[in-house]
């Protein structure tokens, strides 16, 4: 709750908040807020018609409607990405801390897993896997997890051994705590931010790359989801007929879901680790000392608004997994 | 080695080495080991101070954590209260380690940023199922107390408070199960000037009221003479002279000992050993590597009075005692007048 | 001690970080001076503005968030705040250098030190690269490094650190320069190989005759090194004077509680200190009144709201800033 | 020291491509979907057929005998007959790797120029205009899809303004050749694709250097170097950039590892036959022999790419060795 109030408080944790919210409540409430069940087959009368009175984002090319379907992909999006993100932490933290806290040869073993995964190209993979396994979603969620652990464990692991060698393992040790009091009270403690910030940003980079394996017709073929929509377009060479309204409105739910989770992720970092220099501090500091400079201001009055200034922390562009 | 003329002591070292592997090549082979403690034996009373002076890489720290089995002793005993840790299972050393606490030298790295004090204080009470929750919080505002911060302290967090008060939070920690022993690594090395006295003021009172016993590490020769009632002077992973503190300082006799003296700055008020150390030519060079220690006596490459004798392969130097407990390991030690 | 020639005169240096939670005062309102070979030691704990106001003299402080707010530096007679970039980078490294206290990170660790001494000497010298390597050989033998032509080729961390610190040594002197500021440079070290290293610096001032601005938290390598001393607190010279003046007869209680407070080798075991209360000001918020009352076992009501100014105490060239006195007095 | 180390790397190296090589060997055989129970399934087959057909591509037989026979051929630069070309995999493989490179390279070489000199100036001037648009521009470009922002730059510059062409690799009537219409062709055809690839790496790449090079500044180096009189432009270029690079080099190692597998979007979007197209076409036409080998060959090409960057690393920082 503290977390959540504390987030509130930063801008960008106040957009990522109301983005993440209101993509959840639409992927709940879909068959409410949908003006038509996009699901309906062969509407011959209403196909491929341009945005109007009726239908606010138009139609595809089989008559459905795109605005109840947009709505509807949300589901999709929203239940990969949040399992995957899920999965992919709760996997990810045990390998990593497993890994980190023990060595030796499971270390070893763990650490060679994730480079085999590592060099093997991402889509492709998933690609051939989808192939075998098949595309239900929740195929999809385990092809996602298979290939999406290995990063968060090394992540995991190098803060584990940082930590590790940290005096007050050695202060907890010295007392005579076991190994499980360490893991639980010290270890754990230290990598749940990262865990927390990770597995959001996880969750949206997961977004991503579905729509990018939707996109290639590689995604459930029952589901609505909005890979599937600009894989349609695709296909249905909306780009020729000059149909932007297939192209756009998916790309865009894309973007503001993806982008409200990645808000809510830098928030949550700044919060659970308030002692990382802000970047964008930089800009207000430059602000302050020319409007010193040029005589505006005194020192008295130089105090900066730290925390909410706007801006982004760049550093995190390794979590995500693009497409 | 050193067995005390009063009784059993506290803490008895008795040759104690510490080695760690070094591997080379392909397969990682053990090709050799650092020394970091290459056979030290020493023994503290209850209520006394042992300080260990020496430079950095010469296995203070190591002896230290040794001391606790928070590192594995490769060979040698430590005695504590009459019995012998270095061959425990994990369960009988848990038992003992009421009795003896570590105070580390960097405040900010040994206390846990993201738990609150209450927790970091009751942490050795919670380890060891001492007393109940609500007896638990009461214990921590007392020790709070004891080591002069507000009980209030409880609830903030490492970041909030400074170098010297963290330092403080640290002891309260190592004092939660009321131990007889506790080993401080540079206690006061990475603190303010200013905040110094206050800590080792902090610690001789705890020593005065509790009766706790030290072992006090410290590079800083002023310090270790000023806290310790016996101090060992550390060199490769020996112990190169030992003996009561003011004893020491005033008739040192091994030529590393005097070396460390005449190198301390600000020499113009110096005392007779000192005008005695400053005749010394001033220390060539730096320490050698444990990983690979100079034959014979360790010293010899740096020393003025090294002779054939202590270049001699596999001789390390005899032990001279030149009076009651003052013991020297050198072929040529001082006289002392 | 000195000739009596002025190589710097800082007057009234204020250098504030304008961080995110406001401004810090880290300098505010300094002045020293520093004769041709005489050593003024710079004294205080960490975050008292020893080491802003060295990097404001060479004008290198980090800015975004530091910026030199007020005051002069005059190194022989020339005026540093106004002269433009190119000319300080001549000043830098030329006629005054910089030692720093971490000579592990100091070094760049992808450069040999020979290469990394050599860039110092071409940056003020018209020498071609074989004749500046000689030179730099030449150099690193003459701050006491074992056979130079094979160290120069080596990468800083295969070197330890009082080695390193011989390097950071030799590129300071490439130049032959009038002033050194050694900004804690033994701190690091191990107490055998900062007595190598001090003895290095005063053997080269005595060579070359340069002023040095020495920089240090420690009385004893004041005792041992200075001939001057000035003591920081919070961003403050609260005491200044020859260094038996300041030693011997403290007239600021910090100075007093600073010299008392640490123990003496020669003193016998046991020994009580005298500790100083409460911890460091924060520069954001620095009390009101003489900075150091809220730690002072001495300070009257009036100390709590007026600043004191630094006067003379005894002799003309002590100054202290207590309640005692009034007026503003330099030297030098 | 060093020989070990670079002994120990390329063993590890062996080792992961070994796992590969058999990982290659073994999926599809075990996986439920494989393409032996694709073939046992399909009822237009009689039982001599399927047998027939296992046999020709080496799916008959104990596993081990096959795995033999597989490690036989591979050495022998045999990755088997492709299903639907007709063809050896390899063949079709070499013909389609300088069409992927082309789009890769020049994507590489634009973004890596780019994103370089922003990423520099960028902290040079931290804080300043440039800064605050390069921070804010990566948290939103990493939120757009790659595809979506090439089918946008298509409904633009190819249909709504048609500047280039909006797919295909060259005009298909300009023969085949080293003329300079041919390669003006295809130069034209590319720019779309290597657009659309770039905007998100050159971001990546700016965000990277500028946060790289703010670390350095702070360096103590640094501040040595300002402390010589060196001129800024010889501390930032000879100090600062060199240390800089150091993390540069890393990343450009995982680029190189997508030069022929990083595509397959994009490659899909533009009809741009090159390898990553290939590998959907394989799948989407269960195409086994051919989705093995263009795995084995991505996986093989991004092991070599890392170790050439560990290579370029060690010899960046010369502290590497002697670890």
């Amino acid at each position: 709750m503290n977390v959540l109030k504390r987030m509130w408080r930063l801008p960008r944790g106040r957009i990522g908040i109301c983005i993440t919210v209101a993509v959840v409540l639409v992927a709940v409430f879909a068959p409410l807020l949908a003006p038509y069940n996009p699901y309906d087959i062969d509407q011959r009368d209403a196909r491929r018609m341009r945005p109007g009175r009726g239908h606010w984002l138009g139609t595809d090319a089989f008559g459905n409607d795109i605005l109840s379907k947009l709505i509807y992909g949300a589901r999709v999006s929203l239940i990969v990405g949040l399992c995957t993100g899920l999965a992919v932490t709760v996997v990810g933290t045990f390998m990593g801390i497993l890994a980190g806290y023990t060595g030796g040869w499971v270390d070893t073993v763990i650490m060679r897993a994730c480079d085999v995964i590592f060099v093997v190209p991402g889509l492709p993979l998933m690609i051939l896997l989808a192939n075998y396994l098949g595309t239900k979603f929740y195929m999809i969620i385990v092809i996602f997890t298979v290939l999406g652990w290995a990063g968060m464990a090394r992540m995991i692991r190098s803060q584990v051994l940082s930590v590790r060698s940290r005096d007050f393992v050695a202060a907890s040790r010295s007392i005579g705590a076991s190994k499980w009091h360490i893991m639980a009270e010290h270890i754990l403690v230290s990598v749940s931010p990262l865990m927390i910030v990770n597995g959001v940003l996880n969750a949206a980079g997961v977004m991503v790359a579905e729509a990018g394996l939707s996109f290639l017709g590689f995604g459930d073929p029952t589901a609505i989801s909005w890979g599937k929509m600009l894989f349609e377009a695709q296909s249905g060479h909306a780009l020729l007929f000059g149909a932007w309204w297939w192209v756009v409105p998916p790309g865009l739910a894309i973007f503001v879901t993806v982008f409200g989770f990645m808000m809510a992720g830098y928030a949550l970092e700044e919060v659970l680790n308030p002692h990382i220099p802000r970047r964008q501090a930089f800009s207000a500091m430059r602000r302050q000392m020319r409007k010193f400079a040029a005589g505006r201001g005194t020192c008295a009055t130089a105090a900066v608004a730290g925390g909410a200034a706007a801006g982004t922390g760049g550093s995190r562009q390794g979590g995500v997994t693009r497409g | 080695m050193t067995v005390s003329s009063m009784g059993q002591p506290l803490l008895d070292v008795r040759d104690l080495k510490v080695h760690f592997p070094i591997t080379s090549g392909l397969f990682r082979k053990v090709v050799g080991a650092v020394r970091a403690v290459d056979g030290v034996s020493f023994a503290l009373e209850p209520g006394k101070t042992f300080g260990l002076a020496g430079e950095s890489g010469c296995g203070k720290t190591t002896l230290a954590r040794a001391i606790l089995r928070l590192e594995e002793p490769t060979d040698g005993k430590v005695f504590f209260d009459g019995a012998e840790i270095t061959s425990m299972s994990d369960a009988q050393l848990t038992a003992v380690r009421t009795g003896m606490q570590m105070v580390f030298q960097d405040p900010y790295s040994s206390l846990n940023p993201r738990l609150n004090v209450e927790r970091i204080v009751s942490e050795p009470l919670r380890v060891h199922r001492v007393g109940t929750e609500r007896e638990r919080h009461e214990r921590v505002a007392e020790l709070l107390t004891t080591v002069g911060l507000p009980p209030d302290a409880a609830a903030r967090h490492p970041h909030e408070f400074s170098g010297g008060q963290r330092q403080r939070i640290g002891i309260a920690r190592a004092l939660a199960l009321r131990p007889k022993l506790i080993v401080a690594d540079e206690p006061v090395s990475s603190l303010d000037v200013s905040i110094r006295a206050q800590i080792l003021n902090l610690m001789r009172n705890l020593q005065d009221e509790l009766g706790i016993a030290y072992v006090f590490i410290a590079h800083d020769l002023a310090l270790v003479r000023n806290m310790s009632h016996k101090v060992g002077i550390m060199y490769l992973g020996h112990i190169v002279e030992t003996a009561s503190s003011d004893e020491l300082f005033l008739h040192p006799a091994h030529p590393y000992t005097l070396a460390l003296l005449a190198a301390v700055p600000g020499a113009e008020t110096g005392g007779r050993a000192r005008e005695r150390a400053r005749r010394f030519a001033p220390l060539e060079g730096d320490v050698p590597s444990p990983a690979c220690p100079p034959s014979g006596c360790p010293f010899h490459p740096r020393c003025a009075r090294a002779t054939e004798e202590c270049r001699e392969a596999g001789v390390f130097p005899p032990r001279h005692e030149l009076a009651p407990g003052h013991l020297v390991w050198c072929h040529h030690p001082l006289e002392t007048e | 001690m000195g000739s009596g020639e002025c190589v710097l005169d800082v007057r009234d240096l204020a250098t504030y970080f304008f961080t995110p939670r406001g401004c810090v005062r880290a300098v505010d309102g300094v002045s020293f001076s520093i004769e041709r070979g005489v050593t003024l030691a710079l004294v205080g704990e960490s975050g008292c503005g020893k080491s802003a106001t060295a990097l404001s003299v060479m004008r290198l402080v980090p800015s975004p968030p530091g910026l030199i707010v007020r005051g002069s530096v005059k190194l022989d007679g020339r005026e540093l705040l106004s002269l433009s970039e190119a000319e300080m980078c001549s000043v830098r490294g030329g006629d005054a250098a910089m030692i720093f206290q971490e000579p592990m990170t100091s070094l760049n660790p992808v450069y040999t030190v020979g290469a990394q001494v050599v860039e110092a000497i071409m940056a003020h010298h018209a020498a071609d690269r074989r004749k500046a390597r000689e030179l730099a050989i030449e150099l690193l033998h003459k701050v006491g490094i074992p056979s130079p032509a094979q160290r120069a080729s080596d990468y800083p961390h295969q070197l330890s650190g009082g080695m390193r610190q011989r390097v950071m040594i030799a590129m300071a002197l490439a130049a032959r320069p009038k002033l050194l500021i050694a900004d804690e440079p033994t701190t690091a070290l191990d107490v055998t190989v900062q007595a190598q290293i001090l003895d290095l610096i005063s053997s080269l001032q005595e060579e070359l005759n340069m002023a040095v601005l020495l920089i240090t938290h420690d009385f004893g390598i004041v005792r041992q090194a200075a001939d001057r001393v000035a003591v920081m607190y919070a961003g403050q010279i609260v005491e200044q004077g020859s260094a038996g003046e300041v030693l011997n007869s403290p007239k600021h209680p910090y100075t007093r509680a600073l010299i008392d407070s640490v123990p003496v080798v020669d003193a016998p075991s046991g020994t009580r200190l005298v500790s100083i209360d409460g911890a460091a000001p924060n520069l954001l918020d620095p009390p009101a009144g003489c900075r150091f009352h809220p730690r002072c076992s001495r300070a009257s009501a009036r100390c709590r709201e007026f600043e004191p100014e630094l006067a003379a105490v005894g002799s003309d060239t002590h100054i202290a800033r207590c309640a005692a006195g009034g007026g503003l007095r330099y030297d030098c | 020291m060093s020989g070990a180390y670079w002994a120990r790397r390329a063993i590890q190296t062996l080792i992961i491509l070994c796992v590969v090589v058999t990982l290659n060997f073994f999926l599809p055989r075990l996986l439920p979907g494989s393409p032996a129970e694709h073939f046992a399934n399909d009822p237009r087959l009689s039982p001599e057929a399927k047998q027939e057909v296992l046999r020709q591509f080496g799916l008959d037989g104990p596993l081990h005998k096959q795995f033999a026979a597989y490690l036989r051929n591979l050495a022998k630069g045999d990755l088997g007959i492709s299903f639907t070309y007709r063809r050896p995999v390899a063949q079709v493989i070499w013909s389609r790797i300088p069409w992927t490179l082309a789009l890769t390279l020049s994507s590489f070489l634009v973004s890596l120029l780019l994103g370089v000199a922003l990423g520099a100036t960028a902290a040079w001037r931290r804080g300043g205009g440039l800064d605050t648009f390069l921070l804010s521009s990566a948290i939103v470009v990493s939120a757009l899809p790659a595809f979506w922002i090439a089918m946008i730059l298509t409904l633009l510059l190819a249909f709504t303004w048609p500047v280039f062409p909006a797919y295909g690799m060259s005009d298909p009537f300009i023969p085949i050749g080293w003329s300079w219409e041919f390669i003006g062709s295809v130069a034209r055809h590319a720019v779309l694709p290597v657009v659309s690839m770039s905007i998100g790496s050159i971001v990546s790449y700016g965000i990277l250097v500028r946060n790289s090079m703010v670390e350095v500044t702070g360096e103590d180096y640094v501040r040595t170097a300002r402390s010589k009189g060196l001129t800024e432009r010889t501390v930032l270029y000879r100090h600062a950039f060199r240390n800089a690079l150091l993390p540069l080099v890393t990343r450009i190692g995982m680029s190189l590892a997508g030069l022929i597998g990083g595509t397959t979007i994009i490659e899909t979007i533009f009809s741009w036959e090159g390898m990553g197209l290939l590998v959907v076409e394989a799948s989407r036409s269960l195409d086994y022999p051919l989705m093995q080998g263009t795995m084995l060959i991505m996986a093989v090409v991004t092991v070599l790419a890392n170790f050439a960057a560990d290579m370029a690393y060690s010899m960046l920082d010369p502290r590497v060795k002697y670890r």
